[in-house]
């Protein structure tokens, strides 16, 4: 049983404790050839300590830190997880209705100056209207929860945040002034671009090759689950912690629609040139020593 | 100046966890006139350091009433109290523990050099008392009670830890500084050559609980009080009271 | 300015609790915000996780934790205090490396911990450790600095031996010291113990703190506040109360 | 048991620091790890990060943050302490208050203090200030506690006053508990302004620290720790210890 | 048992802040034999206190020699001090202070009692020092020195502040104590008299800088001491050497 087993680290009431709760709940690993172990951790770089300490075998996040890490010769590799991505959040009756308003504004940044978000909205707007945001809106980098209530508060215009606060805000009628979708597709590449994933060492994965494919197919199942099931969603809410049906929905709507796709050669490519763009702006403080992103970034599954 | 009054009825010390609460004083009455030097003695732990520390108003948990001398303008009196113990700031210097009692406004600045020199400390104004011989922090503690230019002198054994000639030179400066201003003393001493050399007045204090048990004027002329005189005086009162006396 | 309490009823804790409650209350309905909720509100969360067994179970973790560390710290910090403050060339040697550990950041011991010796509580426990050690080393070694000489001296002459002079001779002396340290200690290492749990357990008030903090409910962050601070206040008056009216009885 | 340094060349000082880097320099090679580069590593990300100018920067602005924050902290504290050590009654009734504030978790008075006042520079202030506070009090209690009544006799009969009191006569005896304060007191505000940059500031060392921790830059982590020592070791040498031979300068 | 010889060529007191150095004895050399009782008389910080530091091997900063008496089985000597000030432990009972500087092998659990009595202390053994008198505390720290049974006892103005009766009781017991067990005993005071009284020998200081300036054998047999053979003898030292003992 030992050899079955795959250990991640999830946030309690994270969107990878949904999915995975849900593959334990109908026995989807077990039915897969796996047994599937959580850690529930109470911040994002928890689990990251939890995977370097090798208390758990996968964590979730993005392939930029994958690649930044190999170039650095930690041998990670990723699997896409989600497509969901941030979002520009504004009160309902903010002036602001295009990227050039912010101008001037406070904008909360979630995550810091090197998050995704915030880098891909740098470049559109210098791309779209010239404008460096860095400079010329007046950013404030905090804690999700907090720029949250800094919104509500009036303190700050706008916020660029995760998806799971933006969903929050939009329930509680805030607008939607730009997803990170809809930079992407400004920017030229494909709106469901996955960018964070399961990531996880790759000896481990060589060397257990049925756990990776087994886990695979077990979230790919509970996902189908999730995406046709309204009564899979009620068993969930618990784990949701949705302070009334309206976030509630608003959850489960996003968590449906960042279902990723596909994720073939033609996906992966992208995502190197997406890479290259990101590289452009956030430099090495972001990737660190990679040039580009580095070969077996992705998992291409236990052959190569 | 009115005079010194204190009634005891009662000075009790609680008990403490094991040691039992202990009576130091019981229907203790006393008065100091204006001016007088009055000399305590009494068998050690009879109540002189808690009586002085009453009249000092350190000690304000007894049953009784105390009235201090005051003056004309009606201010509470200057006190001078040379502690049992040195009670010097250890952290300031000599100079410094004797400026520091003193009011700036009231005193002028030659003083604390004259009484230290007066008191042999001229060349350890500079110094630090944990630097100093017992004796000498002593002669400090004197020296700052004396520089205040105290209305009421309370003295606890002040020469002790002291060389007989030194204290006698001491004794000299504390008469001198008493007849310059008239000021009241109490003088609790264990030795009755010396209280019989600068009493006005002895008080002979009971074993615990305290009470005075004997008031003797000192019935020779100041200027007559040498060693023979002394040493007379005190022969007179021991054959005259030896149930008070013996030994002493 | 000595303070000598007789045990009775705490008058004055009820009195001053209830101000406090008071206080709260009108400020929270002055605010009327929702990111500070009145006593009422976290009392009904309190109850709430007290009969789900959540609180009761995440500050047993915790307190379990706070106290392996608080001994392990104290222990080791005044041994290493008493040994700088004893051998001055020690302390002179040593004295760069107390200020190094003094501010390493919390975040690098705990990550370091988690990495060498694996997301466990042992790991969790020795990075709280250290992080408090430096502080107990730094204090101790002042009260060490502050040891009067005469009844060393005294200790010396009449050949107490090191035992007996620590135990009869330094330990007193050093007693407001220790007590700052354990004092100090306690609400300390309850602090790191919070960021600890939070990096890599999944249980304890620190990681339950966190998810609500992830969900801005104000409520049960007081709620977990309030439930550790009664504990504290227990601990005050049931332990460190009677033994600094111990320890304090000789003084007059 | 009593250290009197003289000012001249610190050699234990350079001696115990080499040691410290052979043994860090030993352990980095046996572990060989990445999670604990060695000290050319981090020299080197030293340089580069001093040379961006991003260091100096965020050291400056951090260092800015703990010395408001410092004094302020230290001021209430001690004012606080002196009063509560001073006044039976007041000390009582405030004790429950102090233990809670003692024991409020930092990440509870970080958020109510940008929560109420933004995420400015004042709330962060504040925020550690808050947290500082009850200890420099708890600390400066257990002092007064310890004063000598003796002293206190003296300078009341020879009506030294409140002020004098305590310049001459409180203050002295209080020196080694301030020392402790301040010295705990650098080292653990530090470590909470980190705390209170990671939730909300956009500059400073925590902020840094935060961004290398997500992408497990230990180098870079460590990089912004030694500076940070080297600043408190130059406050402890060319501060702390001269001021602590000049208040102890009595010492026989 | 072998006897106590110090040579202090010089100590000197290093200057620390303002305070300048200070030279605290210099070519000072003493004998003591084995059982000999030696009074030291000097001025106020004439290096007394320094001297007794010194020979109980507190302070070994100084230039010259010291060799302790030693027992036949050749291990270092009991040694009792009695400080100038009591160096009591505050935090320790009176019973408790008494026994903690005892060797419970060496010494029966009924000593402690019989000593407090004998200085009139029965009552106090569970009292804490800072609830007793000044006198009391000193009396607590002789009964320390005496409880260990000391092979060398040194004692700085052990009896003053205490009233002439009590002090003279404790003389007698320090005799008693000195005459069961051969003791060697350094005896500080600034009394002549007390010196006359106690003393095998009396040994003069010079001021500061000390150094032994006279040392006059007190030919008086121990059973013939009584008051007036005292002061005839202490006449005939102030008539004789009035350069030495004038004032004293
Ligand atoms: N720790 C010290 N540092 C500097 N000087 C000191 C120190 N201890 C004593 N002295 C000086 O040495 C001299 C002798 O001091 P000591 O205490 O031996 O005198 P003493 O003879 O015992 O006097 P007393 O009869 O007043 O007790 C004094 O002048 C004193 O100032
Ligand atoms: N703070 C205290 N708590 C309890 N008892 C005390 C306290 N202070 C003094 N006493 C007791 O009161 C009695 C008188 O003490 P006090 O110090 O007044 O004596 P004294 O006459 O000055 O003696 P001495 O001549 O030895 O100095 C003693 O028996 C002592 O034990
Ligand atoms: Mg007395
Ligand atoms: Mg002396």
């Amino acid at each position: 049983q030992a050899d079955e087993s795959v250990r991640v680290a999830v946030l309690k009431f994270g969107t990878v404790n949904w999915e995975l709760d849900t593959v334990q709940a109908h026995g989807l690993d077990r039915a897969n050839g796996i047994a599937l172990e959580m850690l529930p951790l109470a911040g994002k770089s928890a689990t990251s300590v939890s995977l370097q300490a090798g208390a758990v075998d996968m964590m979730v996040t993005d392939w930029v830190w994958v690649a930044r890490q190999r170039a650095a010769g930690m041998a990670v590799s990723f699997l896409p997880y989600s497509t969901a991505l941030g979002a520009v959040m504004v009160p309902s009756d903010s002036p602001v209705t295009s990227l050039a308003d912010l101008a001037g504004r406070k904008l909360g940044v979630a995550g810091g100056p090197l998050d995704k978000s915030w880098l891909l909205l740098q470049a559109l707007a210098r791309r779209q209207d010239g404008l460096d945001l860095a400079t010329a809106a007046e950013p404030v980098f905090g804690a999700p929860p907090l720029l949250n209530e800094q919104l509500i508060d009036g303190r700050l215009d706008a916020v660029v945040t995760f998806w799971p606060y933006a969903a929050r805000l939009e329930a509680r009628g805030y607008r939607r002034l730009l997803g990170v979708a809809d930079i992407l597709q400004a920017l030229g590449f494909a709106r469901d671009l996955p960018l964070v994933g399961y990531v996880f060492d790759e000896r481990w994965a060589q060397e257990h090759p049925g756990r990776i494919e087994g886990f695979v197919e077990a979230t790919a199942a509970a996902r189908r689950l999730m995406a046709g099931s309204d009564a899979e969603w009620q068993r969930l809410r618990p784990l949701m912690q949705a302070e009334d049906d309206a976030v509630f929905r608003a959850l489960r709507d996003g968590f449906r629609a960042g279902i990723p796709g596909p994720w073939g050669k033609a996906e992966q490519a992208e995502a190197a040139r997406l890479f290259e763009l990101l590289r452009r702006i956030g430099g090495p403080p972001l990737v660190g020593t990679a040039e580009h992103l580095p070969e077996g970034t992705f998992w291409q599954g236990s052959s190569n | 100046m009115s005079d010194l009054a204190v009634r005891v009825a009662l000075k009790r010390y609680d008990a403490v966890a094991e040691a039992p609460a202990h009576v130091a004083l019981r229907d203790l009455a006393l008065t100091v006139r204006h001016g007088e030097l009055v000399c305590l003695l009494g068998p050690s732990g009879c109540g002189k350091s808690t009586l002085l520390n009453i009249v000092a108003g350190l000690d304000e948990r007894f049953e009784g009433s105390l009235s201090l001398p005051r003056s004309a303008d009606d201010r509470p009196p200057a006190i001078g109290y040379v502690f049992q113990e040195p009670r010097l700031l250890p952290w300031r210097t000599v100079r410094r523990n004797v400026e520091l009692a003193m009011d700036p406004a009231r005193h002028g600045a030659g003083l604390v050099e004259e009484l230290l020199a007066a008191a042999g400390l001229a060349g350890f104004a500079e110094a630090y008392p944990q630097r100093l011989s017992l004796g000498m922090t002593r002669r400090v503690a004197l020296v700052r009670a004396f520089a205040v230019e105290p209305d009421l002198l309370l003295m606890d054994e002040p020469f002790v830890s002291l060389d007989a000639p030194t204290a006698q030179q001491l004794r000299r400066l504390l008469l001198e500084i008493w007849q310059r201003r008239p000021t009241t003393v109490l003088f609790v001493t264990h030795d009755l050559r010396e209280a019989i050399q600068l009493g006005d007045r002895i008080l002979l204090f009971s074993p615990p609980p305290g009470r005075v048990v004997a008031d003797i004027p000192v019935a020779i002329p100041r200027d007559a009080r040498d060693e023979a005189a002394v040493e007379a005086f005190r022969r007179r009162l021991i054959d005259e009271r030896p149930g008070d006396f013996r030994g002493l | 300015m000595r303070r000598r309490r007789s045990p009775g009823f705490p008058w004055p804790l009820l009195a001053s609790t209830l101000l406090l409650l008071l206080l709260w209350q009108l400020l929270a309905m002055a605010l009327d915000s929702r990111n500070l909720p009145g006593p009422a509100a976290v009392a009904a969360v309190l109850v709430a996780q007290t009969a789900s067994g959540a609180l009761p179970y995440n500050l047993a973790v915790t307190l379990a934790r706070v106290a392996a560390s608080f001994f392990l710290a104290l222990t080791l910090g005044v041994a290493i205090g008493l040994a700088l403050g004893r051998w001055r060339d020690l302390d002179r040697f040593f004295d760069p490396w107390l200020i190094l550990f003094l501010n390493v950041p919390a975040l690098v011991t705990i990550i370091l911990c988690y990495v060498w010796f694996g997301l466990g509580e042992a790991a969790a426990v020795l990075a709280v450790t250290l992080n408090k050690v430096p502080l107990v080393v730094v204090t101790t070694r002042e009260g060490m600095r502050a040891l009067d000489p005469g009844t060393l001296e005294m200790a010396r002459v009449f050949r107490f031996g090191p035992w007996k002079t620590l135990r009869h001779v330094v330990l007193p002396q050093l007693a407001p010291f220790l007590m700052t340290a354990a004092r100090t200690g306690l609400s300390l290492i309850w602090k790191i113990v919070l960021v600890v749990e939070l990096l890599g357990r999944s249980s304890g008030v620190g990681f339950e703190l966190n998810l609500y903090f992830q969900l801005f409910d104000v409520a049960a962050i007081l709620a977990y506040t309030v439930a550790f601070v009664a504990v504290v206040q227990a601990i005050e008056l049931g332990l460190l109360q009677p033994l600094e009216r111990r320890v304090n009885r000789w003084r007059r």
